[in-house]
């Protein structure tokens, strides 16, 4: 397998970045993990996963959409969509590989988001394999395995050596565009660490966290279940658990009038904000409980509902370490699950 | 859609010279939603003004801005003529181009594209504007006065005249005042009480006029035109309506040692009694704090005693509740309490005296029946020392910034009655200056110093020790002379600082009115409205305002009686319709534009809402009172949830000015 | 923000006036022909404390390279209080972008009289002059807003 | 204490005193906390905790809670006490209808700052006479637990219970506390430094709104950033801008109002010390205008909607500290 050593690193992310713009997570002064534009001198990120995740690169917290001019009653248009350059997100892990799967579940279907459609074709994503998950982990409830991720070129850690392996036509484009750098070399010691990872898996606090019971079905078994009230009586109604989500995808379209002009942009939205999907009428879910519900019926019914059974979801466990209440989708799950 | 007419004026070539205007109005009809956009030679003329209006008649226009002079010269001028065209007055904006462009700035290219912004932030306000009406509440027509004072006495007498019922609270048994006690006035010297009490029977005999004494304002609801008062009268245990004032009752009682609160303590009086000979109403009042009968029930002499049977040992206080349409309040003064001036002995002897004090001893109906004697040994004082502002004038916390205006006249007056009456008796007068502005007051002082004799000398007194034989030793600095001098006095009189009546702090904030950090109140304008404070309907009269004389006190009273009578008068008051809102659906109910009001025409009351899940909640939510409201705008910042607004200038409007001017 | 030809700098200043003093001693300096710049905006306002913080962070946003509050002196608020709670209100909110590392000298509070004319154009003309130093306003703009 | 909190909590419930309790309920892991209302000794008996991570305010709760039928029983920290009666001057929560028991306050745990640590996979955590006994999967870690104190509990203001109906435990004092040491430096900074600062923090905002949502001074019926009217609403940061104006306008709305809890800082996900913001309003505050702690009574007038005649002016802020 194509391998590179680990203090080589540097000399790999060089040869990327001369090339495109390559991001990789690395550590903030506060001790979190985010994503950086790599320049000479930064390291990658030991850390599990980044605050934020990788949604960011093709699903941008705020977007420009289009620009309007307006003299007297004369409306000039403006297309300001330009054509993305060609990125490398490196590290990303497992469960947020499989996010973008969900999102081109959305934006790549007919009407295709050409805004979206736009960065997905320039961005390559290098995937990281897992080696220490954490206790909020629970990507394989959902069939992800973080010791084979996918995306477009994977790459497993042993402790000295990167290992690569392509999985797409783009994911082999990268890897030949630094393959100077990569040599042959044998997987022994990957194969210790990937068995040692998947024992560590299989101790995961949420290891047993299953989605048998939920699904495009279940829409009667709990919709009207008596727990929403409980799980919801404390949610803040902020939307951290949607921003850091990677595969929440509901955004608002927001006019701005700049200084010559009026500036159509997108941003994200979040379905536990009071105004969500608000219309003339004013809104449809007019409690918290009702927005709480929304938000975890998505994930683990209407979305499989319509998407041949995928869940909303991919454990990532972002948001069990940053909801303000600790309110998260494993304690709805563990609460409303009918056996 | 909005229709908005843009009219600019040249203003001859007051505008016209430095500002291009033809291409002002060129460029501001271009503005959105603007549909006519015109320049004209004078706009505030006659047929400017038609201009206008056939404007607003030919292409129904819903807003107007007129580039001109300043909304201050013009404001109404141009709303009136939009109301004649049927436009709502409050949609008319102006945008200064002359005060603040023309007429500052030379070069015409700049000045021009100044004109052009400011007319585009006037433009994209009146946008915003939304037709105001003025609302209009109606007057009860009777008037409050609050003091029984020669202030509160002259007011109440000058409304009745006007032919309005006018009520008057007085906390103690008579009216009268401070000037009942005096004894001559400056700088006529004529006798107070020979002035004052015809007054005070006037007072009682008009029809009227209603004096309620011994009673307390309690609580004031309500705003200008309509205010609701409530009156704690006190129990004074005898019958108002029965007591003929015979005075019998007073000349039997036998608890015979109760200090004279009348002749300041230097004499007693009974337990039942009338505070003096001429007061009114002339009815006794029964202290309870010395009364045996109501203290342990045993004597009853007032009772037996009484041909009419007045005594009434369980009265209680009396609550009566009143609408007025105006309040004036006329609290007056006190001499400050001079505890804490132990330099001067005050409290250590008997013939250190405050002026006050020194009226009632040299009074005829006094305690020495107008003989001025020592109050220790009742022998004739052959040297006395005056020190002048004992608190006033204080940079320290013991005493007033102020002066007490009154000190130095009084004191010339003191010292004039004394060399008069007693030219064998010497007057010292200590002071830091002599302050005698007003009609003949040098002359007065003069006449002190040179005719009289009086020795007056800058400086001032460091320290008073009463002596084993009875004298008290002055020491004290004279600063012209530069030499330090001692005297032995006979009496030491003190000119105590007045202070405004303890009574009118809580006053104050019942009538949500201001006062200084003296707690004197503070007048709506201290040039252009001495006599009316911040509250509309809410007048001041006499020592309450700030240290008076009589003469200014009760031209004070008249003059806070014609603004009474001037509101009085109306039936109705027109409201300023650029008052706050509050959005009841966005109100907290917190309270903090309550607190930053100075009005007080935010009120809380509870609501009830339909909540989202379809239940009811009741709410706090503040309501603004449009007539009493003056449109500060204090509220709409406080408010966090914006929730306060402010019609003519809303927090849209504002911003789409800034957002013109920055485009 | 305008350059003119000579890409001289010149910054765009808005004043909130309040109407019973500033906004008339505005007028009066107008009535005295004293000159201070274009630069100039005023706004009126019935009382300086209407000045809602979020009014002069709009200003920053939209393009204004200085923002001035003028109001009458303290003890002659028309309205008897309302300068003292915009003194409070503006002292806090300046320490606060003052605390942000937003320029000092962008902000100013001004207690100028209907009687002092002259002292609202020397006002103007130096608060325009200390905002002409510092240059743009970059640290407190809405880059959406700046003009192409 | 959790037992004899629960036991207290079972009695006033039993003897018909509160209807309901507001409290903290068990999560899923050591740490993971929710607050919660119980109505029954089941509940109080299985899911209450009250523990090293038991930090959330649950003060805000009573805006809502109070409003309803019966009285709730709530247990509040020194910390929380300040907060509940700033919402009582406000007029936002009926105090008749709330039954306070005042509980000893931290230091709390951040387990942020252990994680921080690169400590993964946490099973339990145990304070073993102020060292942490860290159960893993990876094995067992210790930490000194004077390194894992949140924050806002590491600047302490007060252990003093500002409002309470009983005690359990002992009250404190107000602490003479290091809270201002930190708006201190960054005064003493150039106006570059500080401006350098805060971008580097302020440009890691999301705009979630946990701050905001978390506030107990934020309980406004309708936010001016979610209502389009007001001419401030937005949603994305999508500019250097609007995080500033958010977060200036969200700390100016609070100044005077800001019981200094420190939610808004524990729960930003970002980790930006938001707190810091209020607590140079504080410390302004207390400078210019007097020792004013909010929360510390229910009748004191608000600095904001106060004044003296002598107030200092504006220009003062141009006058001190470095430029």
């Amino acid at each position: 397998m194509l391998r590179i050593s680990i203090d080589k690193i540097d000399s790999l992310f060089a040869a990327i970045s001369e090339k495109q713009a390559l991001y990789i997570p690395a550590d903030r002064a506060d001790g979190a993990a985010e994503y950086k534009k790599y320049e000479a001198g930064m390291k990658l990120s030991e850390k599990l996963n980044t605050v934020r995740s990788a949604k960011d690169f093709f699903f941008p917290q705020t977007e420009n959409l289009v620009e309007f001019k307006m003299e007297g009653k004369k409306i000039e248009v403006k297309d300001i969509r330009q054509e993305s350059e060609d990125f490398v997100i490196f590290g990303v892990r497992a469960c947020d590989a499989r996010s973008f799967t969900i999102l081109d579940k959305v934006y790549l279907v007919e009407p295709v988001d050409s805004y979206y459609k736009n960065r997905r074709d320039h961005g390559t994503v290098v995937t990281m394999a897992c080696t220490r998950p954490s206790e909020t982990c629970f990507c394989q409830a959902f069939g992800i395995d973080p010791t084979a991720p996918e995306g477009d070129c994977a790459v497993w850690s042993d402790g000295s050596y990167y290992y690569f392996k392509a999985n797409t036509e783009k994911g082999q484009a990268f890897v030949d565009s630094v393959s100077s750098l990569l040599e042959d070399g044998d997987t022994a010691e990957l194969d210790k660490t990937v068995a040692k990872t998947k024992e560590i898996m299989g101790r995961l606090p949420l290891a047993k966290l299953s989605t048998e019971n939920f699904g495009g079905d279940k829409l009667n078994e709990y919709f009207n279940s008596d727990k929403w009230g409980e799980l919801s009586e404390s949610c803040l109604g902020c939307g951290t658990c949607t921003f850091v989500c990677p595969t929440c995808q509901c955004y608002d379209i927001k006019d701005f009038k700049t200084s010559d002009g009026i500036r159509r942009f997108r941003c994200w939205d979040s379905c536990m904000y009071s105004d969500f999907t608000k219309m003339a009428h004013g809104n449809p879910r007019l409690t918290q409980l009702e927005r709480f519900r929304q938000r975890f019926m998505h994930k683990l019914v209407y979305f499989p509902a319509n998407n041949n059974g995928e869940f909303g979801c991919v454990g990532c466990g972002r948001c069990l370490s940053k909801c303000p209440i600790s309110m998260n989708i494993v304690k709805v799950m563990k609460a409303l699950e009918v056996k | 859609m909005q229709r908005i007419g843009v009219f600019v004026c040249h203003c001859g070539t007051n505008i016209a010279a430095t500002v291009d205007v033809k291409a002002v109005a060129e460029a501001l009809g271009h503005e959105p939603g603007v549909v006519v956009s015109q320049d004209y030679q004078y706009m505030c003329s006659e047929s400017g003004q038609n201009l206008v209006k056939n404007a607003i008649k030919e292409h129904n226009l819903t807003g107007v801005v007129i580039c001109s002079c300043s909304p201050r010269m013009h404001e109404n001028t141009f709303r009136k003529a939009a109301a004649a065209a049927g436009l709502n007055p409050y949609l008319v904006e102006i945008a200064n181009i002359r005060e603040q462009c023309s007429w500052i700035h030379k070069d015409i290219a700049t000045a021009t594209e100044k004109a052009v912004i400011l007319g585009r932030a006037a433009v994209a306000k009146v946008h915003l504007n939304a037709p105001l009406i003025a609302g209009e509440s109606p007057v009860a027509k009777r008037a409050l006065v609050i003091g029984g004072g020669i202030a509160g006495i002259q007011t109440a007498l000058d409304i009745a005249e006007a032919g309005f019922d006018v009520d008057i609270v007085e906390k103690n048994p008579t009216i009268g005042g401070k000037m009942a006690q005096i004894d001559k006035t400056f700088p006529t010297l004529d006798c107070a009480a020979c002035i004052l009490t015809p007054k005070m029977v006037e007072a009682s005999q008009n029809e009227k006029i209603h004096i309620h004494s011994f009673s307390e304002v309690t609580d004031v609801k309500g705003f200008v035109g309509n205010f609701t008062v409530t009156i704690k009268k006190k129990a004074r245990f005898v019958d108002e309506t029965k007591c003929t004032g015979c005075g019998l009752c007073t000349e039997k009682c036998p608890m015979k040692k109760v200090p004279n609160e009348f002749n300041m303590g230097l004499d007693n009086r009974t337990a039942i009694y009338i505070p003096f000979a001429q007061a009114v109403p002339k009815v006794a009042t029964i202290d309870p704090n010395y009364c045996m009968m109501l203290k342990n029930g045993k004597c009853g002499v007032c009772s037996k005693v009484c041909s009419v049977g007045a005594i009434d040992y369980k009265q209680e206080d009396r609550f009566i509740e009143e609408k007025y349409g105006a309040i004036v309040v006329a609290t007056g003064f006190n001499p400050i309490k001079l505890d804490k001036y132990d330099e001067f002995a005050y409290n250590q002897s008997p013939d250190v005296v405050t002026s006050l004090e020194l009226e009632r001893l040299m009074n005829a109906a006094g305690p020495n029946g107008g003989t001025l004697l020592r109050p220790s040994d009742k022998t004739h004082p052959h040297k006395i020392v005056f020190v002048q502002c004992v608190g006033s004038r204080c940079d320290d916390s013991k005493g007033k910034p102020y002066c007490s205006k009154i000190c130095c006249m009084y004191t010339a007056k003191h010292a004039m009655l004394i060399r008069e009456k007693y030219p064998d008796t010497e007057v010292y007068v200590f002071y830091i200056d002599v302050r005698t502005p007003g009609k003949n007051f040098d002359e007065f002082y003069r006449r002190a110093v040179e005719q009289y004799n009086v020795h007056y000398i800058k400086g001032m007194v460091g320290k008073v020790t009463p002596q084993s034989n009875g004298k008290l030793h002055v020491q004290a600095s004279d600063l012209l002379a530069n030499e330090q001098l001692h005297i032995d006095a006979d009496m030491v009189v003190l000119a105590a600082a007045i202070e405004p009546d303890k009574t009118a702090r809580p006053l104050a904030t019942m009538l949500t009115t201001q006062m200084d950090t003296n707690d004197f109140f503070t007048e709506a304008h201290p040039k252009l409205r001495p006599v009316e404070s911040a509250t509309a309907g809410i007048f001041l009269s006499g020592a309450c305002q700030g240290p008076k004389d009589i003469p200014e006190t009760v031209a004070q009273a008249s003059a806070a009686a014609a603004k009474a009578i001037g509101l009085l008068c109306k039936n109705s008051i027109t409201c300023n319709p650029c008052v706050a809102h509050s959005d009841e659906l966005m109100c907290n109910g917190c309270s903090s534009c309550e607190k930053v009001c100075p009005y007080g025409a935010i009120t809380y009351i509870d609501k009830e809402f339909r909540m989202p899940d379809r239940t009811t909640k009741v709410r706090r939510v503040a309501s603004v009172n449009p007539a009493v409201c003056q449109g500060c705008g204090a509220c709409t910042v406080a408010c966090p949830s914006g929730a306060m607004d402010l019609n003519g200038f809303s927090n849209s409007q504002i911003m789409a000015e800034v957002d013109a001017i920055c485009k | 923000m305008q350059v003119n030809e000579n890409k001289e700098f010149e910054p765009l200043i808005v004043a909130f006036c309040c109407n019973w003093c500033s906004y008339a001693g505005a007028d009066l300096s107008g009535t005295n022909r004293l000159n201070y710049p274009t630069n100039v905006k005023i706004i009126r306002v019935p009382c300086s404390c209407r000045v809602n913080p979020m009014f002069i962070l709009r200003a920053f946003q939209r393009g204004a390279d200085g923002v001035i509050l003028c109001g009458c002196h303290p003890g002659d608020c028309h309205y008897t209080s309302g300068n003292y709670f915009t003194r409070r209100r503006m002292t806090l909110l300046f320490s606060m972008l003052d605390f942000l590392g937003i320029e000092r000298d962008r902000t100013r509070v001004e207690w100028v009289s209907a009687a002092e004319g002259a002292k609202f154009a020397a006002t103007m003309n130096e608060f325009t002059e200390a905002v002409k130093k510092l240059g743009p306003n970059r640290r407190l703009e809405d880059l959406r807003c700046r003009k192409q | 204490m959790q037992e004899t909190m629960i036991n207290r909590a079972k009695q006033l419930l039993a003897d018909g005193t509160v209807t309901r309790v507001i409290g903290w309920k068990r999560g899923e892991f050591a740490y993971d906390i929710t607050p919660a209302v119980f109505e029954s000794a089941e509940e109080l008996e299985s899911d209450f905790v009250f523990d090293d991570f038991t930090s959330a305010n649950v003060s805000k709760y009573l805006v809502k809670e109070s409003a309803k039928e019966g009285k709730v029983l709530v247990f509040l920290k020194p910390c929380d006490t300040y907060s509940l009666n700033q919402l009582t001057k406000e007029h936002r929560v009926n105090r008749d209808n709330i039954y306070v028991i005042g509980i000893p306050g931290g230091p709390k745990l951040d387990i942020e700052k252990i994680k921080a640590k690169g400590i993964s996979g946490i099973l339990s955590v145990r304070n073993e006479d102020y060292t942490l006994k860290i159960e893993t999967i990876y094995g067992e870690e210790t930490m000194p637990f004077s390194e894992a104190i949140l924050d806002k509990c590491a600047s302490c203001k007060s252990k003093k219970h500002v409002t309470y109906d009983e005690l359990i435990g002992e009250d404190g004092d107000v602490l003479d506390s290091n809270r201002f040491d930190m708006v201190e430096k960054l005064e003493n900074m150039t106006a570059q430094e500080r401006y350098d600062f805060w971008r580097e923090q302020l440009s890691k905002c999301i705009r979630c709104n946990a701050c905001r949502n978390v506030c107990p001074a934020c309980t406004c019926e309708k936010c001016v950033f979610d209502n389009p009217n007001s001419g401030v609403e937005n949603k994305a940061a999508s500019d250097s801008f609007e995080e500033n104006m958010f977060h200036i306008i969200r700390a100016f709305h609070v100044a005077g109002r800001c019981t200094d809890c420190g939610e808004c800082s524990r729960v930003c996900p970002q980790n930006i010390p938001l707190h810091l913001l209020n607590r140079k309003f504080i410390k302004d505050i207390n400078e210019l205008y007097g020792a004013y702690q909010a929360g510390e009574d229910t009748t004191s007038k608000a600095p904001l909607t106060n004044y003296t005649f002598d107030d200092c002016e504006a220009s003062i802020v141009h006058e001190r500290g470095v430029e």
